[in-house]
């Protein structure tokens, strides 16, 4: 069965072309790129090539980009290039909807000698910017925002909050990871320190991030080792990843027009017309400021893990919260951040949409998803209780 | 691997006038014996004051060799006081430029002739001025600064 | 030109079956393996056997392998790991011909309040164990050594040290980057608490690598993120590489033999044949103790790179140092550790060699390197000196 893949949040699918890329790298030209001879050198050429599509699709220079295995690496190494570089600071912001990446180095720090602040986000997931201000200080180091939250697509102004964290002498990081490819990024007309992006939310194959360092930002690398990415991180590059990370990159920049226009449009007839025909379900998250592809909708009185199985019956693929912390029975806490109720947070699917998608594979969740929702309410001891009052009340 | 241009990979291939001049005017030797590159100069001066004929040995990476070998095409043909002119930037720009980090192979073959120039009028040994930061190849502080800002 | 590629310490050609392994999971399997949804179930699948795969080759369990991005990321979890577990403990041995992956991870601690023994080799490059047993203590965390050296193959007697280091409470971490594939290992029949691998030396691509874990050893995540690896290492996996390790790991069992017959057979001859047509050049490291694919020979009075640019002039890949200090115009530490004198250190060059290799390759190279270093002599300022006397005297 050909799955009808809306959880590109979680990973998508690796472009056609950008597999045609990589594919001379693994059996016919696998020198080393360090290497000093021709079947080397060439093969530094490609990775020098795809280090200038990722620079070019976010408005930077190809020496502020460093590859590295995934997004989390990429967060770390920022995080802890910018404390190292700050050692007399030890203080650290970011939000409590942080993603794992981000969210469980935080809680290390502060475990670990640091203080560290967790913004608040309102009922919409927006960011609470005078929490964020009244906290920066001249202790804090780093300001740790995500562009886009994975769970709900709901963006953050970090390019207004970049600026202010500027003047005051800390670095700002963020998390880009879900907005790349998503929404126009131009790294030269920001105050953006470093930002984290991952290969395969962009349709790159999975083991491949990047971090941008605007030039001159003080660094230390996270993973010690060999001269690789100019001293910036050890091991062998990941060649073919990288190859195709760039590749990724110039196809994004591409389809960008493409990923806020026809992309969204699906996104929108899809939450709309499940909002119509299906009583109490409501959006998770500021539905102005969101990315284009990307629709969290709470579906009260059900359980996520019913859902996704029913419609895994259709081949359907969404989730539950983030891919990253299923497999744990809580409620995510992105939602349970944003005061989502439990009985709403616990029926929250996630659908994230991309390129690759097409009308019929939206119109066939339309048509499936209603009954599911309706047969799991019949089970559901609260929905027979709450049905007459909540069905107004909402 | 370095980016080297044509010319240097051609020089490196090809190297023109490997050996010692016999019965030299000039002699210049560069590097450490003990323990890094090095490079032997070696010329001749014709009665009209014209280099006839230059030689270079050297234990060194490509960029060693082909700076060399290009050094002596440059000396062949000049008077001593026109050969006196010639700086490492000229080398390198004759090989169609070097890698920065390689910068100090070309300085070797200026540091060369400098030597064999002194030689040849019976001048004693000049002490490089500025700290040397890299015995292995003798070359001072001074002479990188000078190399980059020629070549920047 | 097909290369003759004699560099296989530095990387390897991917196993076309790696490849073939590999490619469904780009574009047609794509799923997420953390998903609930068969369509990344599947991929789960899929990883676990890559998992039993990677276990098999060490003789060690599934769940003791954690997967990570290549060697240089397994080498520092290690130590960290070992490290954050053992906090009172204040001092680290390793030996100082190690790749810079353990090299520079200890030269940080050293720098950071750790006290780090660099135990010192002889001219053969094998390891002063007295030395090393001297300065092991009760405050000793961890005790990492590379299992065979990437420059010279000599083997370190790892096993024999990791009882010592165990009975007196350290951990013991391996990085048998070099030897995983080369040489048996049976992890159930020593007390070796980890031991670091990497993809791309045994013919699985670039970016992908793992730890072994022994089960008991207390450990902490490097790498902070989601729940991913069992909560050990975050980021999402590198699904097609992970399936391109195991797939490797199998094929690397299988041709171990192949690799300590045929493969040291073609080595054996190269070396001794190249050392009867070339006068002044010798082995570095230790012949009774090295690794089947690995000779490192130097040819005095010449320059490595010199040697490496006029091969590649024939398609011929092999390496001065190793890959990862190229770049860098200093001689190889690992030599100036063996205190192989500058001369013989400087023109010394590593050829390593893989089941891919023919005889004809090899002869190969034995018709065109002689005439290479001798063109490369005559234009030597030392040589011309040294020959009559050194020519007897070494
Ligand atoms: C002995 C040794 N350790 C560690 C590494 C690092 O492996 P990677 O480049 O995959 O990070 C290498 C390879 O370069 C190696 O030879
Ligand atoms: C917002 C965000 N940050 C970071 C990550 C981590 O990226 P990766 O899984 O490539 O490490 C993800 C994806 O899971 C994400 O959605
Ligand atoms: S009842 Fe099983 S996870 Fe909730
Ligand atoms: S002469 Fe040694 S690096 Fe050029």
């Amino acid at each position: 069965m050909k799955p009808i893949y809306l959880d590109n949040n979680a990973t998508t699918r690796v472009a056609p072309e950008v597999v045609e890329e990589m594919l001379p790298y693994f059996s016919t030209y696998y020198g080393n790129p360090s290497s000093m001879y021709t079947f080397g050198g060439n093969v530094a050429k490609k990775i020098k090539e795809a280090r200038a599509k990722t620079a070019d699709l976010l408005g930077a220079q190809p020496e502020e980009i460093i590859f590295t295995s995934c997004g989390t690496e990429s967060d770390s190494t920022a995080i802890w290039a910018a404390l190292r570089a700050n050692p007399g600071k030890r203080h650290v912001i970011t939000s409590n909807v942080e993603h794992p990446a981000v969210k469980n180095l935080g809680e290390y720090l502060a475990r670990n000698g640091y203080r560290v602040t967790f913004v608040p986000v309102d009922r919409q997931g927006r960011l609470d910017l005078d929490h964020l201000y009244a906290h920066l200080s001249d202790d804090t180091a780093v300001v740790s925002l995500m562009w886009a939250n994975n769970e709900t697509g709901v963006l953050f102004p970090v390019e207004a909050v970049a600026e202010r964290v500027h003047k005051r002498g800390a670095v700002f990081h963020t998390d880009a990871v879900q907005a790349v490819g998503k929404v126009p990024i131009q790294m030269a007309e920001n105050k953006i320190d470093m930002l984290a992006l991952s290969g395969h939310k962009l349709h790159a194959p999975k083991g491949v991030g990047a971090l941008y360092v605007r030039r001159g930002t003080k660094f230390a690398p996270f993973l010690l080792g060999g001269h690789q990415e100019n001293g910036r991180r050890g091991g062998t590059e990941n060649v073919a990843g990288i190859i195709g990370l760039g590749k990724a990159a110039e196809l994004a920049a591409a389809k960008m027009e493409e990923e806020n226009t026809r992309v969204k449009a699906m996104r929108d007839k899809l939450e709309q017309t499940l909002l119509e025909r299906i009583p109490n379900a409501m959006v998770n998250g500021d539905p102005a400021d969101r990315l284009p592809n990307t629709s969290s909708i709470a579906f009260e009185f059900v359980e996520g893990e019913s859902i996704l199985l029913m419609m895994d019956e259709f081949g359907i693929c969404a989730s539950s919260g983030s891919a990253c912390t299923s497999g744990s029975l809580e409620p995510s806490h992105v939602l349970r951040a944003m005061d989502v109720p439990f009985t709403a947070a616990h029926g929250s699917i996630r659908f994230s949409l991309s390129i690759y998608n097409t009308e019929a594979e939206i119109d066939l969740v339309i048509e499936k998803l209603p009954p599911i929702i309706e047969r799991l309410r019949k089970m559901s001891p609260f929905w027979s209780e709450a049905a007459g009052a909540c069905r107004t009340a909402v | 691997m370095w980016e080297y241009s044509d010319k240097v990979k051609e020089h490196f291939l090809n190297p023109r006038n490997v050996g010692e001049v016999e019965g030299a005017d000039g002699v210049g030797e560069v590097g450490s014996m003990a323990c890094g590159d090095a490079l032997k100069l070696t010329f001749k001066v014709g009665d009209d004051g014209r280099i006839v004929d230059a030689k270079f040995k050297t234990f060194g990476c490509a960029s060693a060799i082909a700076s060399a070998s290009a050094l002596t095409e440059l000396l062949v043909g000049k008077t001593v006081e026109e050969a006196e002119r010639l700086t490492n930037d000229h080398i390198a720009e004759y090989l169609g430029g070097l890698p920065k980090e390689k910068m100090h192979c070309s300085v070797m073959g200026q540091e060369a002739l400098e030597k064999a120039i002194a030689c040849y009028r019976g001048e004693p040994d000049k002490q490089p001025e500025g700290n040397v930061v890299c015995e292995c190849f003798g070359v001072t502080d001074r002479q990188i600064e000078r190399a980059l800002s020629d070549n920047a």
